[in-house]
């Protein structure tokens, strides 16, 4: 069933056409639970109006025994197998729990991609600290290659999360937080903020292009020609609200621009930054 | 038991035995931080807050009067109980901040 | 610095023209601001009209006397129940623009702005919570808890009175939002740093703040009211295993209120502090930690959604044992369960933010011990299906919803549990399928429940029965209208629509959007068909009457005696020998039977610190989220003054002579003897004056 | 000794009717639970405070404001001022007359007042090292918390002063004494959290 509704078109962005190890993990979680479920909700659904019809008032073929009201066998099938059925779902949750921790690197044969994520009002910003990139609302990631994302917030605290490829954790300002993800083949998705920061939130998507090895080099270089360059307006531009209708790429990355970004809540900070929400005495 | 008196003269001694437990808790936490009578820190920080519990616990025995006999069982049910939450809520904030600043920051 | 010198001098604080709805629907005639004016004039002319009826119809005195002023447990909870009620109206009608919007807004902005989205979702949450479910069911508690464990009144009858004005003072306050400036953006939950001054300078936040605060402090005072009610004011011979179990799940409930509103307290409190003083509590930096704020919040709001709930199970419990006409299935595991249920609630509330980061460890754990509860829960599905096991089902309304209840409710149970999988919920968190989630949890779950044990308990408020026809349309309403409106959210959500979303860009949602939008529309019909119910009970009153008090064949003390009660509930404390006394007393024929003697009652004269107390509260509300200091602080100096009053007051109950309770019982008593009977088929017919047959 | 005693020390209503004693017992149990709701609070703040010691983002740190000497006194005035309250309630327990329960009463006062003063002194002498609740995270939780406690101190002071003009108005009646009761549970709760407020926030800063 669940697999019928992933080809229906409003699907293609969801978790079920998963796209990656960490999402198909995770979907495959969420359907064995779904499963289980439905057999412990069965016999509520089956038994309620069963029962209720059958012992109506005008039925007057059943027994009738108002003082009944306790049996121990019954006490037994009502405690018993629910308590077994949550201690089995409870092993299912602990391990996958710390198998699909977002903290955990995705064992691979490739090496990680290392990017850092940054929400904005109501934008993303992804830099490529090796390559020395950046770019807004657009995630290009190499097929097939675990890609380490670390987060933070530029503004108030959100949430990333592409549903092809692994589910979301929070970004908040000052602190970083970390999630894995792998695309197995190229392709498009889309990436969202999930958590409400305003007016721009429905419009904060942005894609995510996975790309064969070479292709994604190519692109690195591609940014490197024909990006902007990041300067101090484009730096302050990020930090103004708005919504952007094209993604930005960025030729150049200064280094240490994601601790810089993360510094403005830190009272060490730079000079240079002005921070409306440090308040100096 | 015997006269009113001795009911007087009895719940005096409470208060003055509580108070007395008081000082005595109060000055040896005092003292522990400041003469530095551990050496490490740990250790005064759990003299400290053990020295804590044991006072809440006497201003709950003579100041409050309340006991394991059977007439308070009541309030000492919600306190019981209340303990309980605190227990839940604190140690959880604590554990749960903790460990979200220890992968964060 | 926040707070600024002049500020102190200024008389209307930060109020200016601009604030006020109409006029910013005059300056910019948008389809969204005359929605908004709309909005506030319905607020404005629905109190103006009320005033001029009430002035017309000369009822100031009555309604002072016999309502506001009145500390009789049974008119506060009516009261409540009112005050639910025109509150709902408001939420409701945000729900079907909330859904219109969505509905119409694919790929086009739809009929009203991103920010007054954010307004709708933000207000139809608080008020639902705060100012729908919570007085519904403290009223409910409120009128039926003394009665069912024979006592006159609750414990602290002028709290309760100041309880049920603290929440009315924050309703108005929600209500003042609507005409005078804007209501937060951040959600029921209001977390920070969004809902902080950097970010959100207007007044919204603030205006959330003080409402919630003022109903916390209210719900606190109530739980601790109920509580003390239910430890020490049963009839003799009520023990504790002897109580129903709507008493059970009141206690339950009330010790929720008692422990899980402090934290709600104090996370506004602090994020007030950090509004008006530039504190740090919160903020992006300087020391600030807003992940305290989620834990703080989710501290309260786990076991709210259980607070929401309890009462319910209790209503169901009730309900499919007096239409089964039959004792209830495995007593001692309901009240376990039930105390399970409000234990666990405390051990859970990280489920609500498996996303922050912390580690596995943690997140498993948190996810065991909120499946842990799915175990109480299912014992009290299976007691209710045994409890109709061997009985004679009567499909009333009130037992219609409880059996679409236990049929729907396993839904939100089975999506509550996949939300409990930290790794799934990482896929569903913050989506549609969360909303459906908690829609069928609360809306089956909660509602159905307060709607069967208003039709329940309405003949014995009020002294006639709810008609029938007009209940079972409402009802199937209720079950079609849910089911369309929120099956879809489960889809989108899983389609990985975000909640809160004010616009969408995928024409392949348009279906399910619409579907949704019909639901909604059905559920809107459904209240409607509340209101006419009401509306033709009233007219046919004289009909459904049922004046010696027990339509449904009962089982519980509040059965028995008049409809509506006396203002002392019982002419004599009665002694209680059994669990579901008065169906054991009929059953023995000694239900009716007069007392030895009667005696002196004393009850609690009316007051007014009630009202002083929450009207100041609800003044100095006002004054803190408009930033103009002497009307914050006035009131509280009078909040202090009527306290400091009340407590030289000594003269603060009369007596009913014993003669006049023994007339008033005699006529009842007398009514009974002239009064034929009913048996089971006939219970919904007008030949139902109150007094149940004899089953053999 | 009979159960009454024990159960509330101080609780003697004397032969007053069997409905008075059942009030007395739900106006105490309702103060204890009203006691026990705000005590959530409290630890919540303590909560809130223990992990906010670090958050001093540059600023002023417990070692550099707070004053041991002071904080140990006005331990010293709320500690004794709880056992001079308990002999207040002695004195109205055993009917020793009202003259020595007003002076206790207006001891506990004065010691109440004067723990205030020194809490305020304290106060004053940060703000003027520029440690502001706005300065930092951890001095937010800490005027967050201290300050809370020093606010139940002032509407316990003004309680016993209303107790005490109620005394001498009403002398010793049933609700005259169930309030001295419940004002006595205050008291001594506030010593409680105030042994809390010492150990957690002041010798915890300082070690
Ligand atoms: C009790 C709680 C409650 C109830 C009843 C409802 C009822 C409804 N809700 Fe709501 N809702 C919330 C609590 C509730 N909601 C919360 C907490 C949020 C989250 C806010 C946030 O994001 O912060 C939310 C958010 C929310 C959204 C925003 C979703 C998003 O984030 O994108 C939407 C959108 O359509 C919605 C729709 C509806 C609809 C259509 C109904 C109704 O149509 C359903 C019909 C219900 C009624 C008509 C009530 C009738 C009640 C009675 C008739 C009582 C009778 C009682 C007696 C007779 C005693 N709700
Ligand atoms: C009345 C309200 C109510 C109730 C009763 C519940 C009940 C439950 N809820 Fe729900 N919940 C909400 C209201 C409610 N919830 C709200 C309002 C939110 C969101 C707030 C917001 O973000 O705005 C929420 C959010 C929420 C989350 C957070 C999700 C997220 O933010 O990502 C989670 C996660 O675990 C969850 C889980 C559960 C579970 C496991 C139950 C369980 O109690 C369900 C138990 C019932 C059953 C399981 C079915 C019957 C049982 C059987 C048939 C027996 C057999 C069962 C087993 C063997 C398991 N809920
Ligand atoms: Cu938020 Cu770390
Ligand atoms: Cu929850």
């Amino acid at each position: 069933m669940f697999l019928a509704l992933a080809g229906c078109g409003a699907f293609h962005d969801s978790f079920f056409n998963a796209a990656g190890p960490i999402a198909g993990q995770e979907r495959h979680l969420f359907i064995i639970v779904s499963i289980v479920m439905l057999f412990v909700i069965g016999p509520v659904l089956i038994l309620t109006p069963i029962i209720a019809w059958h012992y109506r008032l005008s039925n007057t073929k059943h027994a009738y025994r108002p003082h009944w009201s306790f049996s121990w066998i019954l006490e037994f099938f009502i405690w018993v197998p629910p308590t077994l059925i949550v201690i089995g779902l409870s092993f299912l949750l602990w391990n996958y729990t710390h198998k699909l921790d977002p903290y955990r690197p995705i064992e691979s044969s490739q090496p990680t991609l290392e990017v850092r994520a940054v929400s904005l009002d109501w934008k993303w910003l992804f830099i490529y600290p090796r390559q020395h990139v950046a770019t807004v609302n657009m995630l290009a990631i190499p097929a097939g290659r675990p890609v380490h994302i670390e987060m933070t917030s530029g503004t108030v605290m959100q949430s990333l999360m592409i549903p092809q490829l692994a589910g979301q954790i929070y970004t908040m300002g000052g602190m970083t937080t970390q999630l894995h993800i792998q695309a197995d083949h190229p392709g498009t998705y889309t990436g969202q903020n999930t958590q409400y920061n305003g007016e721009g939130f429905a419009k904060q998507k942005f894609a995510v292009n996975a790309l064969a090895p070479q292709q994604f080099d190519e692109w690195i270089a591609h940014v490197r020609a024909t990006g902007k360059p990041f300067d101090a307006k484009a730096y302050h531009h990020l930090f103004e609200k708005s919504v952007e209708k094209q993604p930005i790429l960025f030729s150049s990355a200064p280094d240490g621009l994601f601790q810089r970004i993360l510094d403005r809540y830190h009272p060490t900070a730079r000079a240079s930054d002005t921070n409306p929400e440090v308040i100096r005495p | 038991m015997s006269g009113p008196n001795a009911g007087k003269r009895h719940e005096i001694t409470t208060y003055v035995i509580g108070y007395v437990a008081a000082l005595v808790l109060t000055g040896a936490a005092f003292g522990a931080v400041h003469w530095h009578w551990f050496a490490d820190t740990t250790t005064t920080l759990a003299v400290v807050f053990g020295l804590a519990l044991v006072q809440i616990i006497v201003h709950f025995r003579f100041f409050l009067h309340i006991s394991f006999s059977r007439s308070a069982r009541d309030d000492l049910q919600l306190i019981l109980f209340s303990t309980l939450i605190v227990a839940l809520m604190v140690g959880g904030t604590i554990v749960i901040l903790l460990n979200l600043r220890a992968r964060m920051m | 610095m926040i707070v600024h010198a002049h500020d102190f001098f200024t008389l209307l604080g930060k109020i200016d023209l601009h604030s006020f709805a109409f006029v910013r629907a005059w300056r910019d005639p948008s389809l969204n601001q005359v929605i908004a004016a709309g909005a506030a004039s319905m607020v404005v002319i629905g109190a103006i009209a009320l005033v001029l009826l009430i002035t017309w119809l000369k009822k100031w005195r009555y309604l002072w006397d016999e309502w506001l002023t009145s500390l009789d447990h049974k008119k506060i909870g009516i009261m409540y129940i009112v005050l639910a009620f025109v509150m709902l109206s408001r939420a409701l009608i945000e729900a079907v623009l909330m859904r219109t919007q969505q509905a119409m807004a694919v790929n086009t902005p739809g009929i009203v702005s991103p920010d007054h989205f954010a307004e709708l979702f933000s207000t139809h949450g608080s008020i639902m919570i705060f100012f729908v479910a919570m007085p519904l069911l403290t009223g409910l508690i409120n009128f039926v808890m003394p009665q069912q464990i024979g006592a006159r009144d609750v414990s602290f009858p002028l709290l309760n009175s100041v309880s049920l004005w603290l929440t009315g003072a924050g309703a108005g306050l929600m209500m003042a939002s609507l005409v005078i400036g804007k209501f937060s953006t951040g959600g029921w939950s209001g977390y920070p740093p969004f809902t902080e001054l950097t970010y959100n300078a207007g007044v919204g936040p603030d205006y959330w703040i003080w409402a919630v605060t003022l109903s916390s402090l209210g719900s606190t005072l109530t739980g601790l009211n109920f509580a003390v009610t239910i430890y020490k004011k049963r009839a003799p011979g009520m023990h504790l295993m002897r109580l129903p179990l709507f008493c059970w799940t009141a206690l339950c409930t009330s010790i929720l209120m008692i422990f899980a509103m402090p934290p709600l307290t104090v996370a506004t409190a602090m994020l007030a502090l950090d509004r008006y003083l530039g504190f740090h509590f919160f903020t992006n930096g300087m020391g600030g930690n807003m992940m305290n704020y989620a834990n703080l919040f989710w501290l309260f709001g786990h076991p709210e959604v259980y607070i929401l709930i309890l009462p319910a199970f209790g209503v169901y419990s009730e309900v499919v044992s007096a239409f089964s006409s039959k004792r209830l299935y495995g007593y001692t595991s309901l009240v376990l369960a039930t105390m399970a249920i409000a234990v666990l609630s405390f051990t859970v509330w990280l489920h609500h933010f498996f996303t922050m980061g912390q580690n596995a460890d943690i997140n498993g754990f948190f996810g065991i011990a909120t499946m842990t509860i799915g175990i109480p829960t299912g014992v009290k599905i299976y007691d209710w299906i045994w409890t109709m096991f061997r009985g004679e089902v009567r499909f009333t309304v009130p037992m219609l919803y409880s059996i679409a209840f236990m049929m729907t409710f396993v839904l939100g149970g089975m999506s509550g549990i996949l939300l409990a999988m930290p790794p799934a919920d990482y896929l569903v968190h913050n989506t549609l399928f969360l909303v459906a989630h908690f829609h069928n949890m609360l809306i089956p779950g909660m509602l159905y429940g307060m709607i069967a044990g208003y039709t329940y308990w309405f003949p014995k408020a009020f002294g006639f029965r709810l008609h029938e026809g007009w209940g079972k349309a409402a009802f199937v309403c209720w079950v079609v209208g849910f089911y369309l409106a929120f099956m879809p959210l489960y889809a989108l959500g899983l389609a990985g629509v975000a909640r809160r979303t004010h616009e969408l860009f995928d024409p392949a949602f348009r279906p399910w959007l619409i579907v949704a939008e019909v639901g909604g529309l059905i559920l809107l019909t459904g209240l409607a068909l509340l209101f006419v119910q009401l509306y033709v009970s009233i007219r046919d009153r004289e009909n459904n009457r049922v004046p010696v008090g027990d339509p449904w064949d009962g089982r519980g003390l509040e059965w028995a005696n008049a409809a509506p009660a006396p203002e002392y509930n019982f002419a004599l404390i009665p002694q209680v020998h059994s669990r579901d006394t008065f169906a054991w007393r009929k059953e023995h024929d000694c239900a009716y039977d007069p007392p030895d003697e009667y005696r002196d009652i004393e009850m609690p004269r009316n007051s007014m610190s009630g009202v002083i107390i929450g009207v100041c509260g609800g003044l100095a509300g006002f004054g803190l989220v408009w930033h103009i200091w002497w009307l914050a602080a006035l009131p509280v100096l009078g909040v202090i003054a009527t306290v400091i009053a009340r407590s030289f007051a000594r003269d603060v109950h009369y007596t009913i002579p014993a003669a006049k309770v023994a007339a008033e019982h005699g006529e009842w008593l007398r009514l009974i003897r002239e009064t034929r009977p009913v048996d089971r088929f006939q219970e919904t017919s007008p030949a139902n004056r109150g007094l149940a047959a004899r089953v053999p | 000794m009979s159960a009454n005693e024990v159960k509330h020390a101080g609780l003697n209503l004397g032969d007053t009717d069997e409905v008075t004693h059942e009030q007395a017992g739900e106006g105490i149990f309702g103060f204890w639970v009203f006691l026990m709701s705000d005590a959530i609070v409290f630890a919540l703040l303590f909560a809130t405070y223990g992990v906010m010691l670090p958050g001093t983002a540059g600023g002023p740190t417990p070692a550099s404001e707070y004053d041991m000497k002071s904080a140990f006194i006005e331990t010293l005035l709320l500690l004794t001022s709880s056992f001079t309250f308990g002999l207040a309630s002695i004195a109205m327990k055993h009917e020793l007359g009202r003259v020595r329960l007003q002076f206790w009463l207006g001891i506990t006062l004065l010691l109440g007042l004067a723990f205030l003063g020194f809490e305020l002194h304290d106060f004053a002498s940060m703000f003027s090292d520029g440690a502001y609740g706005s300065r930092s995270g951890y001095l937010s939780s800490f005027f967050g918390l201290v300050p809370l406690h020093g606010l139940h101190v002032f509407f316990g002071s003004l309680w016993i002063v209303v107790m005490m003009v109620q005394v001498s108005w009403f002398g010793l009646d049933a609700r005259v004494k169930i309030n001295l009761l419940r004002l006595g549970l205050f008291w001594h709760f506030l010593d409680i959290v105030w042994v809390g407020i010492f150990s957690v926030v002041y010798l915890q800063g300082l070690i």
